[in-house]
This record gives C-alpha cells, structure tokens and sequence, in this order.
C-alpha cells in the first residue's frame, strides 16, 4: 500500500510545493522557479507510470521481452524542450517588467499601477 | 578480473565517502575544495576504472575512457576557475592565525 | 559490489546536498553543485552497468559535458555583474 | 525521492534567488538521475541537457538584470498555505484510486504501448521505439512541439532584442583585439581547456543526432548539447567574437529552415498520395523511407533547436551586457 503508491505521494507534495512557491511569493523569478518545480513534478509522475516492474528502457535488443511503455517517454522529452523554450518566454517578460518597472516583486508593481491611475 | 575490480570500485567509494566528510568538515572554502578535488579526480578514476575492468566490451569500454579522460580535464580546469574566481572576489582563505581554525586544525590534524 | 558503490556515492550526494543548503558563501554551493554532478555522472554509470544495460553511458558524458559548462557559465555571470554591482555598494557604504 | 522533496523544500525557504537557481540545478540533476531509475533513458538524457545546462544559465543571465534578492513577503501567506493544503489533501485522496507503481498490467500499459512494442521493429525498423514513436507514428505532434519552440524563440526575440546600428558593429570589431589580448592573460586555462572540449561536444551532438535511431538521443538533445557548446564559445570569448563567428540573421533563418524541413517532408508524402507525414512514400521500400524521414525530421528537429537556444541565449546575453555597458557609461 504504502510502497504502491509512494512515487505519486512524493509527486504530489512536490506540486504542491511548487504551487505555493507561485501562489505566496511575490518575486517573478521566484514564481517561474516555482512553475519549474511544478513542470518536473509532472515529468516524474508521467515517468513513474510508464515504469513496469522488471521492464528496461524501451530500446530493443535481444533477449529482453519486458520493456517500460514508451509513450509517456516521448510525451515528456518533447514537454522538457517546451518547458524550457516557455519558461525563457517567462524570463524574457520578467526582464522587460523590470526595464519598464524597475522592480519585479509583484506588490511593488501593482503600487505603480495604482498611482499611474 | 573481478577482484581486481572488486577492488578498485570500493578504494573509490572510500575515497569518495571520505572526500564527502571533507567537504562537510573542512573550515573553509578553499580546504573543501582540496576534497572536492580527491573525489573528483581519483575517486572518478578509481571507480571508472573498475567498470572498466568488469566489462570489456568494445563501444562501452570506449565511452568510459571518454568518461574518463573527460572528467580528468573538465574537473580541475572546473576547479581552478573556481578558485580564481573566489580569490577575485576576494574570499579570504582562513590562515592560522584566526582562533577557530586552530582548534580545528588542532583537533584534525 | 555494485551496490556497495552505489550507495557510497548516494551516501556522498547527501553530503554535497547538505553543503549545498548550509553553504556559508555562494562558492561553497557552486563546490557542491558541480561535486554533485560529477557524482551524477558516477551514479548513472554505475546504474547503467546494475540494471545490465550499459549503453547508456552517453548520458554521463553528456553530464560531465554539461556540468563543465554551466560551472563556467555560474562563475561567469557571478563575475561580471552581480558581484561588481554589490563591491561598489559596499564600498559606498563604507 | 526524499532527495527531490528536500531541495524543493530548501528552494521554498531561500531568499537569494542565485542559492535558489544553484539549487534548482541539483534539483534536475536529481529528477534525472531518478529517470535513469526509472528506464527513461532518453527523457533523462534530455532533462541533462536541458535542466541542468541551459536552463540554470538562462535563469543566471535573467537575474543579473533583475537583482538577485528576493523582497520579504509583506502579507503572511496563511490563506496560500491553506489553498495547498486542501489541493494537496484533494490529489492524494486521488491517488488512493491509482493503480499500484510498476504493475504489468496498469490501464496505461495495455492501450498502445504493446503495439508499438511489438510492432514498431516491423514497421519502422529502428531499435529505439521512443524514437520511432516521437518521429514517426506520432510525428504530428512533434511537429506542433517544434512549432511551439520556434514561437518561443520568436517571443524571446521580440521581447528582447536590441537593435544593433552599424556603429555598434563596428566598435564590436575594433573591440575584438583589444579584448583578446586582455582575455589571453585572464580565463587563459579555461580557454584552451575549452579549445579542445568544443569541437569534441560538437561531435558528440552529431553522434547523438545520427545514433538516435539506434540508442538514447535524437533531435531534441542533439540540438540542446550543440547550443551548450555555442554558449559555452560565447561566455569564454565573449559576444562581440561570437556574434562574428554566428551571424544572427543566420541562426534565425536557421530556425525557420528547420521547421520548414520538417513541414516539407510531410508535404513531399502529401504530393505522394500518402497521408501527412506517412515516410512510407519516401522511398518505394517502406523501411527504407521510414528510415530516411525520421533522419530528416530529427535533423529539422535538431536545427531548429539549436538556433532557437542559440537566440534565446544571445538575446538575453546582449540585453545584459548592454546594461552592463549604460551602468558603466552613466558611472
């Protein structure tokens, strides 16, 4: 029971860490490190599902019958490059706000917001 | 074969677990990163080459000496950097002279 | 024997992880990230021959390729901005 | 495991943003270190790549512009603890309905992963069934994905691209020989360590590129690792010499060209008769033409990696040195 389900608990927690990272700090750079936490929570629980017990990586060769399940291999290479290609995207904008604002933690933004009204 | 690499794979862990003490107990930067230079250069070889021993198969013997001869460079070069940069923004190494450290010293000789 | 080695360098990681976190100066933790990679590159090559696949060693070249580069890449951008920027403010102070 | 729950935790508490990213780099090193455990041999490989090289760096270069302290947070974040909480409490209560990890027998593993397990060496002819998945029976997908980065790249650039006059290009130039003397006499080790790793790091990605088919590696890692080896060139010699050496224009119409490489390979089997992207049409042997397009789709794939890293990183490294150049100017 408890080993059954322990990779997904594990998985679990790390979101939540990464959700409270986004969600509590006002940092921008802090907020994108905290969707990284999140993106790779998800990465590992794609990854723990497609491990089958006594399976190796789904290369063939001779004389292995049991492989891992290639699909959500393939789902998550292609995610990382995405995660990385978005979170340069998040990056650049965090850079531009602080050109524009001179800060990026977020209450201080919102202040200059309200006084530019 | 085996015991030969039998005995190259555990003087590298040992190496490696007391490189790790190293780094955990030394006082300053600079005598941890003299710990960090045995784990990474002997122990990486010790263990390396035990692999190597254990099976010499053609292409997976020749990505190991890659490995090797790989770590050998990239490590120190990694390290020197390392260190120049540290002097250049002037980390002070702990000398003699400071109190603590002679007890350290003292009690880790 | 595998497993002995194994887990001598888990046990190694968890001391580089440690210093990592407790790391007095910003130099220690950069010894720590880049004393942990190579353990990484140990580890998976280590795995690779315990789980009797050892092609896989690609990987752990990649990491000492790439561990290299993002040393270099750390000690190049504390240099050039972040560190001159804090000196002069110290220097001010004073 | 532990390991991965530790180091989110110790990112949560920290407040220097660069402890924050040294520690994120342990953080992937770890999660692909767990992937190699877990038989994902290319995801891992990728992650290295990736998590462990380019994206700690980009991080690095974003908090040189930004300022690397992390203001106290005013307002005590009770209610975001509180939301956590409950979401966690919600997911775990979740999973008690998953099956258990590692069973043969999961919902997952009896979809279509035995036909691509058991058919894919028929039908593709290619060892690695990741890669034959990625580049061949779901190659539509790869090809958003690719577009996805291709998009990105293009945000990056609008967002931070500086305009260069001939001016600046010209002080650029008469700026290299001066700056190289004086680089000869610091970083003087690490450049020649570096002179001998690059081209091998660039072999290496070609290696991987090509062997894709046959072991971990294809497009995607093979466009990451030869990025590292430019940005590695670009951080030891500095941007004016390799912004001499990579011409921008060039690298952003390599970026398209990739992605067009791998369109027009799917429109070639569209004028053939065959569905989008159907290799099978390449060539009168079906093995033979699955072979040859997911060589070229990896090769487009890589491409357009590479050059979308390449912007990524050059975009963000000249909008911080030219900061770094008005701070100095205006002090």
């Amino acid at each position: 029971m408890i080993i059954g389900l322990y990779n997904y608990w594990v998985v679990v927690v790390l979101m939540m860490i990464g959700f409270y990272i986004v969600i509590a700090h006002g940092n921008l750079i802090k907020k994108i490190v905290g969707l990284s936490i999140f993106q790779t929570s998800v990465f590992i629980f794609y990854i723990s599902m497609a491990k089958v017990d006594g399976g190796t990586a789904p290369i063939l060769a001779e004389g292995i019958t049991q492989y891992s399940n290639p699909l959500p291999h393939v789902l998550i290479l292609t995610a990382i490059v995405v995660g990385i290609a978005t979170t340069a995207l998040g990056l650049a904008l965090a850079v531009r706000i602080k050109e524009a604002y001179g800060t990026i933690e977020e209450a201080e933004i919102q202040e200059k917001d309200n006084l530019d009204c | 074969m085996d015991i030969s690499s039998t005995v190259f794979l555990l003087i590298g862990s040992f190496l490696c677990i007391s490189g790790g003490v190293g780094v955990l107990r030394f006082p300053d930067f600079y005598t941890r990163m003299h710990a960090v230079g045995v784990t990474e250069t002997l122990a990486t070889a010790m263990i390396l080459i035990g692999l190597m021993l254990l099976n010499p198969a053609g292409l997976v013997l020749l990505k190991l000496i890659i490995i090797l001869l790989m770590t050998l460079f990239i490590s120190p070069t990694a390290s020197h950097a390392l260190a120049s940069a540290a002097i250049q923004n002037n980390l002070v190494p702990e000398l003699d002279e400071n109190e603590d450290n002679e007890k350290v010293t003292s009690s880790n000789p | 024997m595998l497993i002995a080695a194994t887990i001598a360098i888990l046990v190694v990681m968890i001391m580089a992880m440690i210093r990592a976190f407790i790391g007095p100066t910003l130099y220690d933790r950069i010894l720590a990230v880049n004393m942990f990679g190579t353990k990484t590159v140990l580890l998976i090559s280590l795995l690779g021959f315990l789980m009797g696949r050892p092609e896989f060693l690609d990987i752990a070249i990649v990491y000492a390729l790439i561990n290299f580069i993002s040393v270099i890449g750390v000690l190049h951008y504390s240099d050039s901005s972040i560190f001159k920027r804090s000196d002069t403010q110290k220097n001010n102070e004073q | 495991m532990a390991f991965l729950v530790a180091t989110a935790i110790a990112i949560v508490r920290m407040k220097d943003l660069f402890s924050v990213i040294m520690l994120l780099g342990i953080y992937s090193l770890l999660s692909a270190c767990f992937f190699v455990a877990m038989d994902a041999v290319d995801v891992a490989f990728t992650e290295a790549a990736v998590g462990a090289g380019i994206s700690t760096l980009l991080m690095l270069v974003a908090i040189t512009m930004t300022g690397r302290e992390e203001n106290p947070s005013r307002h005590k974040p009770v209610l975001a603890l509180v939301v956590v909480i409950i979401t966690g409490s919600l997911l775990i209560y979740g999973t008690l309905d998953m099956p258990y990890f590692g069973l043969a027998g999961d919902p997952v593993h009896l979809h279509v992963a035995p036909r691509y397990i058991n058919d894919s060496m028929q039908e593709i002819g290619v060892p690695n069934i990741v890669t034959s998945v990625l580049a061949s029976y779901r190659a539509f997908d790869t090809f958003g994905e690719v577009v996805v980065i291709f998009t990105a790249g293009m945000g990056v650039l609008a967002l931070l691209s500086v305009v260069r006059l001939p001016k600046d290009i010209a002080k650029d130039i008469s700026n290299i020989d001066s700056l190289n003397k004086c680089m000869h006499e610091e970083h003087l080790i690490l450049r020649i360590v570096a002179k001998m790793l690059i081209p091998f790091i660039l072999l290496f990605a070609l290696y991987v590129q090509f062997h894709g088919d046959y072991g971990p590696g294809g497009g995607f890692q093979a466009g990451v690792i030869f990025a590292a080896a430019i940005i590695l060139y670009t951080m030891l010699f500095g941007m004016s010499t390799a912004r001499r050496v990579i011409n921008q224009s060039f690298i952003q119409l390599l970026a398209a060209v990739g992605v067009l490489l791998y369109g027009s390979v799917g429109v070639v089997s569209l004028l053939e008769g065959k569905n989008f992207l159907d290799y099978s049409a390449l060539s009168a042997d079906p093995v033979a033409g699955q072979h040859l397009g997911i060589l070229l789709i990896e090769l487009g794939v890589g491409i357009t990696v590479t050059a979308v890293m390449v912007i990524i990183f050059f975009n963000f490294a000249g909008r911080s040195n030219d900061q770094q150049n008005k701070e100095s100017n205006e002090s």
